[in-house]
């Protein structure tokens, strides 16, 4: 409890562990992640999706077979942190991207570590950077980084 | 590594923090409890008084400015026993919470009883709100522990039936 | 005002954990059933409505966004829906506006909760500052409602227990149910522990994961199904704050207001004969004979009455209930429209071992928060 | 379709942190003006309709304690939309068009500034391969204008012109938390936010609430002198996975304002949501607005963006000027989720 221009305030904390069950498509890419080996899905027109939904973001039909992609890709838009919050994947100054693995038809979010925003541009290829510690999440990839880095 | 089970979930955790300021009418009933006094509003329209006070009254809808004071003396309108433990709970079941009619209040106020066997308490009993030491009061709802029985007779049903 | 049916219905399998499944896994689960039965596909649909219960259950803010793609609801008109405990009816109702305006024709509506993502319990009882602490959960909010019908109505206090076995029994009729208890006895519930007294273990909802899903339609479209459906002939919804001198909670105003002007536009004057069978939200036994005074169904203090005289039971002249309700699975967005599905499907004569016979006309209710929100649909075999 | 328009407006001033009043003493206010404003007695209006999150005060049912400050008695035919208000708006609107009432009472609020709004929007998020990365709202819309940019050809310029027009506008509406003279040329000599946005780019925190009141047909004529008639109204979203769609381009605005009927006519002014000054850009494109529509007079969701009101209030703040006799054809815009997913046009017009 503390007081402000003459207010009561306090600090609420809002914190839970939530657990998700992952089912057979988004199981088989954390599975996946877990081994350094990245799949998507293919969707009935022929696109295939990274990271895999068990449907067509499009038409809402279920997807399909499941494809090697990447691990690298292009990057096709970023933008520069220059002050990284406390959750970010990264603590110093880093890029957010949208990434297009090799082999893929849509982009997935994740961070490049470049170190400066020189070293950064829309169309350079970036490779992933694995955890030692993979547990089958998102964040087995600690970030991208320009390949040949 | 591959060989183990696939994945069947993931762990997602997620802490936010808020800052809350109380509100006008929240203020005044805590900074009320500081002093060791229970202040309620009363409706301008209705005439009503709400304890604890929302700023407002509910069913017209019209803001609430007139303080009313009331004692923390009042009437068990109804309870339940609880007896399963759960999240956020601070004591051991089995304990008892009752809605209390403070006199003067026309809204029952939701609390403990202890200081009576938990399955002594009923509808109708007469109780008093007991508070922390004087040193420990403060702008929280805290300040009433619990209520506990006192030596009157029941109130009759048909004091409280409108109130349940 | 267009006419509403509803062609298609799907629910999962309703569970304590489904760990099989997505999230999105889930209602698409539901979906593909009430898909089949409508004979439609995602192309088909024009909108999508979606209702579930507060956001902190599972940790997603405005899922309906993250959810649109798995809706199949990209270049299509979303909306999520939010009314408390009373949500799943609310949106049921929503979706059946859209086609009653004239707007679409074609509406895909789901609900749903996977409760096993977090913990409502956790959820409903988080510590707000400068508000008093909820020191006893959702069933410590209800049991002193229960202990006052009790002694209003002079109910005899087995009654929760009657009601509770009824439904237990109905449940094992119902492929769907998570609680199913097959050699549930009296006794068993009666043995079962106190847990907010008055309500017992066994007189208590569960926790569930679960969905459901129905497709609606205007009358035109309504011929291309291949299955008979149910047609809405009234809706209804009411609220009324939760906090203020002198308020009824054990036999709240604004369900009973929801109630009356339901039947009048369903053109209802005696509900209990002119209605076949409801399916009614009641997450703790004692609250079936309290909505059946409330809906008017029974006089005021006679609710119980019709437990015990067998009058709510599967071969009861007003079964309530029949699915098992929510004591048999909650998961609580989806459970108000359970209710309103559940009611379509008795007169679509599709419920198999827990149907009423010649259900002709019934009455789906829901509601929420304490005891304010309520939404209420009556459907009917024939047109309307 | 039946004749409705919007006959009253009231707003409260957007403010960083509203710290007298809880989101009960913040709704009451509103609630009273846009009711008072309407000429229709509360009792009689046939349906309320609120829209709000949770998760900006993090404690579940915010709602719930909102209806307080209506006087919701006897009890009112009443739902709830776990959106911003402009959906609220349009659950109204569709209830209108069945017919069983002809009033509606539409109300929002949103305290932005108890939680960390940012991260509180990562909340929206798929939550499996986006959310549990943590990327904030800010960064989502970089990502965007970035792409915008490189696509179009646009400058960083062309955005910091939006921010000083916006916040030139802002200096004539009472509601706004940020208003002023801005140079461009200086806002460009700001450092980076999130390259390439800087701070004047994205929207402030703000708490607020805003109501307005529907009515149809002869009942608006009655009650109001010129009522802003909707005569379209339509919304869309898209997919939510960023990396599926082209984010320099709001199809779903484009759909929603060809339903809603934006180009049949001329228009004189539209009030666009675009927390973000590249999201401008975007929409005036969507929806094929040349140089002669007056774009956010109010000052938008630059000058003042309380979380779940600010969509709606585009629709109060184009009303009100139809209703004033400022606009002859207006069209209001309310976006949802990240990067414009949701996107709301509706088309106000005076008699």
């Amino acid at each position: 409890m503390a007081e402000e221009q003459g207010r009561l305030t306090k600090t609420h904390v809002l914190e839970y562990p939530y657990k998700r069950s992952v089912g057979p498509v988004l199981g088989r890419f954390f599975t996946g992640l877990r081994a350094r080996r990245i799949e998507g899905v293919r969707a009935p027109a022929g696109a295939v999706i990274v990271p895999p939904l068990e449907y067509d973001f499009a038409t809402g039909a279920a997807t399909g077979d499941f494809v090697s992609v990447g691990p690298g890709g292009v990057v096709t838009t970023w933008a520069w942190v220059m002050a990284p919050r406390p959750k970010h994947p990264l603590d110093r100054p880093f890029a957010w991207a949208l990434i297009r693995l090799d082999g893929a038809d849509t982009a997935m979010l994740h961070a490049v570590d470049a170190g400066t925003p020189e070293r950064m541009r829309t169309e350079m290829r970036v490779v992933p950077r694995w955890r030692d510690e993979r547990v089958g999440h998102i964040r087995d990839i600690v970030c991208f980084e320009p390949e040949g880095a | 590594m591959s060989e183990a089970k696939p994945v069947r979930a993931i762990s997602t955790p997620i802490r936010l923090e808020y800052s809350y300021t109380a509100g006008r009418a929240s203020t005044r009933f805590l900074r009320g409890m500081a002093q060791g006094r229970i202040l309620g509003q009363r409706c301008p329209e209705c005439g009503k008084v709400y304890v604890p006070p929302r700023g407002s009254c509910a069913t017209c809808g019209v803001p609430t400015e007139e303080e009313v004071e009331v004692t923390g003396k009042g009437t068990v309108t109804t309870f339940c026993i609880v007896r399963i433990p759960s999240e956020n709970l601070s004591i051991p079941p089995p304990f008892t919470c009752a809605h209390i009619l403070l006199d003067g209040a026309d809204l029952p106020f939701f609390a403990l009883i202890q200081e009576c066997p938990f399955d002594q308490v009923r509808m109708g009993m007469r109780v008093e709100a007991v508070w922390v030491p004087k040193e420990e009061l403060g702008p929280t709802f805290e300040c009433i522990k619990h209520f506990r029985p006192i030596d009157e007779p029941d109130a009759a049903y048909e004091t409280y039936k409108e109130h349940l | 005002m267009e006419r509403c049916a509803i062609v298609g219905i799907g629910q999962t399998k309703h569970d304590t954990m489904r760990i099989d499944v997505s999230l999105p896994g889930l209602l698409r689960e539901a979906i593909a059933k009430a898909f089949a039965d409508a004979g439609v596909s995602w192309g088909d649909v024009d909108a999508v409505v979606v209702g579930k219960a507060p956001d902190m259950f599972e940790g997603t803010v405005m899922p309906e966004l993250y959810l649109a793609d798995a809706l199949g609801a990209a270049g299509k008109p979303i909306l999520r829906v939010h009314t408390a405990g009373s949500v799943g009816g609310s949106t049921a109702i929503v979706a059946a506006s859209l086609i009653q305006a004239g707007i679409h024709e074609r509406v895909l509506t789901v609900a749903y909760e996977k409760q096993s993502e977090g913990n409502a319990m956790w959820a409903l009882t988080v510590r707000i500052p400068f508000q008093q602490a909820i020191v006893a959960g959702a069933g410590g909010y209800f049991a002193p409602l229960i202990r006052a019908y009790m002694t209003r109505s002079k109910a005899p206090e087995d009654t929760g227990i009657r009601v509770a076995l009824k439904d237990r029994l109905n449940a094992l009729k119902n492929p769907t149910s998570h609680l199913v208890f097959p050699d549930v006895t009296y006794e068993m519930i009666r043995d079962s522990p106190l847990l907010w007294d008055p309500i017992r273990y066994l007189e208590t909802c569960p926790s569930s994961d679960g969905a459901v899903a129905m497709v609606m339609t205007s009358e035109a479209a309504a011929k291309k199904a291949p299955n008979r459906p149910a047609w809405v002939h009234a809706t209804a919804m009411r609220s009324e704050p939760t906090m203020f001198p002198g308020r009824d909670q054990v036999n709240p105003r604004a369900g009973r207001d929801c109630a009356a002007e339901l039947y009048k536009k369903a053109g209802i004057t005696n509900p209990r004969k002119e209605i076949d069978c409801a399916e009614v939200y009641v997450p703790f036994s004692w609250f079936e004979p309290m909505w059946m005074e409330n809906l008017g169904i029974a006089p005021e203090g006679e609710g119980w009455k019709m437990t015990l005289e067998g009058a709510t039971a599967l071969d009861g002249d007003f079964p309530v209930n029949m699915s098992g309700g929510v004591l048999s699975s909650n998961p609580i967005g989806a459970s108000g429209m359970i209710r309103f599905a559940e009611a379509a499907i008795q007169v679509r004569g599709q419920a198999g071992e827990h149907q009423v016979p010649d259900a002709k006309r019934a009455l789906g209710h829901a509601y929420g928060g304490g005891s304010q929100f309520f939404a209420m649909w009556i459907v009917g075999a024939e047109r309307p | 379709m039946r004749d409705v328009a919007i006959v009253s407006y009231a707003q409260s001033r957007s403010v960083r942190r509203e710290l007298g009043a809880n989101e009960v003493e913040m709704v009451m206010p509103v609630v009273r003006e846009a009711v008072e404003r309407s000429g229709i007695p509360k009792k009689q209006i046939g349906f309320t309709v609120s829209g709000s999150c949770d998760y900006l005060a993090g404690q579940p049912f915010s709602f719930v304690s909102a209806l307080d400050a209506i006087g919701a008695w006897p009890p009112i035919s009443e739902s709830h939309v776990e959106m911003d208000g402009a959906w609220a708006l349009y659950e109204a609107w569709v209830k209108l068009q069945m017919g069983e009432v002809d009033s509606a009472l539409v109300y929002s609020f949103g305290k932005s500034s108890m939680g960390d709004l940012p991260e509180v929007l990562t909340l929206q998020l798929d939550p499996y391969y986006l959310a549990p990365l943590w990327p904030d709202a800010i960064s989502l819309a970089a990502l965007q204008a970035r792409a915008f940019l490189e696509r179009t050809g646009r400058s960083e310029r062309d955005l910091a012109a939006v921010a000083a027009r916006s916040r030139r506008d802002a200096k004539a509406s009472p509601r706004a938390q940020l208003a002023g003279d801005f140079d461009v040329e200086r806002l460009l000599a700001d450092p980076y936010l999130v390259a390439p946005l800087r701070k004047h780019d994205c929207p402030p925190i703000s708490d607020g609430a805003a109501a307005l009141v529907l009515a149809a047909g002869d009942l608006a004529r009655k009650v109001a002198r010129r009522p802003a008639w909707i005569r379209g109204l339509d919304h869309r979203v898209e997919p939510h996975q960023l990396g599926s769609r082209d984010l320099t381009t709001s199809v779903s605005t484009a759909e929603a304002g060809r339903r809603a009927g934006v180009g049949k006519g001329a228009v004189d002014l539209a009030e666009l949501h675009a927390p973000f000054t590249h999201q401008e850009l975007i929409l005036r494109d969507a929806l094929g607005f040349g140089d002669g529509v007056v774009v956010n007079p109010s000052g938008g969701a630059l000058a003042g963006n309380p979380m779940m009101v600010a969509g709606l209030a585009r629709f109060g703040e184009a009303a009100e000027r139809v209703m004033r006799g400022d606009a002859g054809r207006a069209v209001a815009h309310a976006t949802s989720g990240p990067c414009l997913q949701q996107n709301m046009v509706g088309v106000l017009e005076g008699e």
